[in-house]
């Protein structure tokens, strides 16, 4: 994000713009535009926007992605302007936030509630600056409104640098390794424990990553496909060819009877297997497909 | 990046990589370390050098039928064994994804796994459910290479306690998935 | 089992130790290696001596919050990825600053970590740091709801290459901003 906000040249103030409106169709945080929306969204007067707090409409985009949140956009918006954080100029201010909030709903950016909320607080502040201070703090001193947001923004801000330092610090697996050598005969080595959830939370590791997690559905019925497959897998290993009636258990009753035939098709279409039939009512005979015929005749 | 001039620059490399890690490396794995194409000999007389640096110490530089690896001599295992803690230990994500995809794919060849993992699968990870007993070989995929089929043993359903692969938490879509995962970190 | 006669001896036997073993050593734990009965500053020159040994090399001993170690040393990690199949992965500004909050401010609820950061704080960020065992919950506050409370573990200081919080970065003192902020939070 740094690297974004500095190769940004603040552009004309907006009041001094000539371009008429069609022909800065992308422009959309120029003054009319804000005026027709924002005043009707948020019922705010819009007051001309300081040089240092307009950012370049082809910018806003891969800046407003970069944003962890409305802290982060308020900060962002406070140290491009390089305003003092003490006596946060709250008309401009807010007014350019509610240009970002406008741009991004705009532009269908998925907008979090959060955004709003703070563009409520915001305007709180800027119409209790305007009235005589009436909350007092526990010296008796008048409060100054935005002590909250400041807090909240130094706090904030305190975090994200502290992050940006962690992830300097070197880290093990990135940065180093751990020295692990073979112990020669580990024979006491204990087995690790794992539970079905430890497995849930692997595939769902695994899900997490786009590409499977749009396809497959796993379903009882699929596992219990999967599991014939492997039995039959097992019944045919090292025996050549086999008499396809004998992969049935006759006596296992009728679901399990289709599953395993539903698994001896999926087998089959996978190329796992091979079915073969000389002639029409003549016996049919399942192979696994590496043994090679000559070596085994049924 | 570290530059590398001498002889011994290129030996702490290849014992720092050898260190980090415990499995045994191969010849071929050893020479994606560097650069440069060093021939068969001159690696050999490498790591026979750091072998002999190595030969008056407790740990020793072996080779064996799968590679290159760093392992205490035996005669010190007696003091090595006080310090065994008794400590549960737990398997990699690599590991447990690879066993999920078996679990719920098979039978699936190691292509497979690594084309739903996205990434290369070590011939470790299956080693490691093997030797557990978990998973084994059913047959092979009629291609190229003929490539060993996966699938689980009767041994992983009785040790997670399981009648039938069927009993496995079935895991329709990614919705309910997140769900479990928020409900599991509560 | 094999004798130890001259320092140099259990030098070897602590050397080949601390390479074998997958987690840090306390002082105490190392303590069970030999019969005799060192004292801590016999222990500390040991261990220093050994220190100095390895200086020079592409692993170095450490002294972490759970104890001794031998890592690879940051600059030879170029080389080392080069054999890695999988690489650990560089966590998003969320994770980091979620990370950051519960080691500065801990213990938090997620509650309170949205507080600070001022945006929804995803399950799937308290499962990636717990996932690597950096943060566990350690208590319930006692609110409605019961929201589990975070906290940093041991091997976040270990994987950081940190002895306690105490090391931690120091936080950046905003500029301008303290004066109000501190009167704003009285």
């Amino acid at each position: 994000m740094e690297t974004v906000q500095t190769d940004i040249d603040p552009p004309e103030p907006i009041e001094s713009a000539t371009t008429p409106l069609q022909e800065a169709e992308a422009a959309i945080v120029a003054d009319t535009v804000i005026e027709q929306h924002l005043v009707k969204v948020y019922g705010e007067r819009l007051e001309t926007m300081p040089k240092d707090l307009y950012i370049p409409p082809d910018a806003l985009e891969i800046i407003l992605e970069s944003f962890e949140g409305p802290l982060d956009l308020l900060l962002y918006l406070i140290r491009k302007a390089n305003v003092n954080v003490l006596d946060i100029p709250m008309a401009p201010l807010t007014r350019q936030y509610l240009t970002y909030v406008e741009a991004m709903r705009k532009r269908n950016l998925e907008l979090a509630a959060e955004y709003l909320l703070m563009a409520a607080m915001l305007i709180e502040i800027k119409s209790r600056m305007l009235l005589p201070r009436v909350t007092k703090n526990e010296e008796g001193e008048a409060e100054d409104p935005r002590a909250e947001l400041v807090r909240r923004l130094v706090e904030y801000e305190k975090m994200k640098s502290a992050a940006a330092k962690l992830d300097e610090l070197p880290q093990a697996g990135r940065d180093y390794e751990w020295v692990s050598v073979w112990v020669t005969d580990d024979v006491i080595e204990a087995q690790p424990e794992v539970n079905l959830h430890d497995l849930q939370v692997a595939w769902l590791a695994l899900m997490k990553q786009a590409k499977v997690t749009q396809t497959h559905k796993i379903r009882r019925e699929e596992l219990s496909v999967r599991e014939y497959m492997t039995g039959i897998l097992r019944k045919l290993s090292g025996k050549g060819y086999v008499v396809f009636e004998s992969l049935f258990d006759i006596g296992a009753g009728a679901p399990q009877l289709v599953v395993s035939f539903l698994a001896v098709l999926e087998l089959a279409r996978e190329s796992l297997i091979e079915i073969t039939q000389n002639e029409a009512l003549a016996p049919i005979y399942v192979r696994l497909p590496e043994i090679d015929a000559a070596t085994v005749q049924a | 990046m570290l530059q590398l001039y001498k002889p011994d620059d290129y030996k702490r490399v290849l014992e720092a990589a050898l260190l980090a890690t415990s499995e045994p490396m191969t010849l071929a794995d050893l020479k994606k370390l560097f650069d440069e194409q060093f021939d068969d000999e001159t690696w050999r007389t490498l790591l026979d050098d750091l072998r002999r640096d190595w030969s008056q110490r407790g740990v020793e530089l072996v080779q064996l039928a799968t590679g290159w690896r760093f392992q205490t001599k035996p005669e010190y295992q007696a003091y090595i064994d006080r310090l065994k803690i008794e400590k549960s230990p737990r398997y990699s994500r690599a590991v447990m994804e690879t066993l999920a995809i078996i679990a719920y794919r098979q039978p699936v060849t190691r292509g497979d796994i690594e084309d739903i993992r996205g990434v290369a699968v070590s011939p470790n990870i299956l080693k490691t459910l093997e030797g557990r007993g978990w998973i084994d070989t059913v047959g092979h995929r009629d291609a190229p290479g003929r490539p060993a089929l996966y699938a689980t043993t009767r041994a992983f359903l009785d040790d997670l306690g399981l009648r039938s692969l069927a009993e496995l938490p079935p895991l329709t879509e990614i919705e309910g998935m997140m769900d479990l995962a928020e409900s599991a970190s509560q």
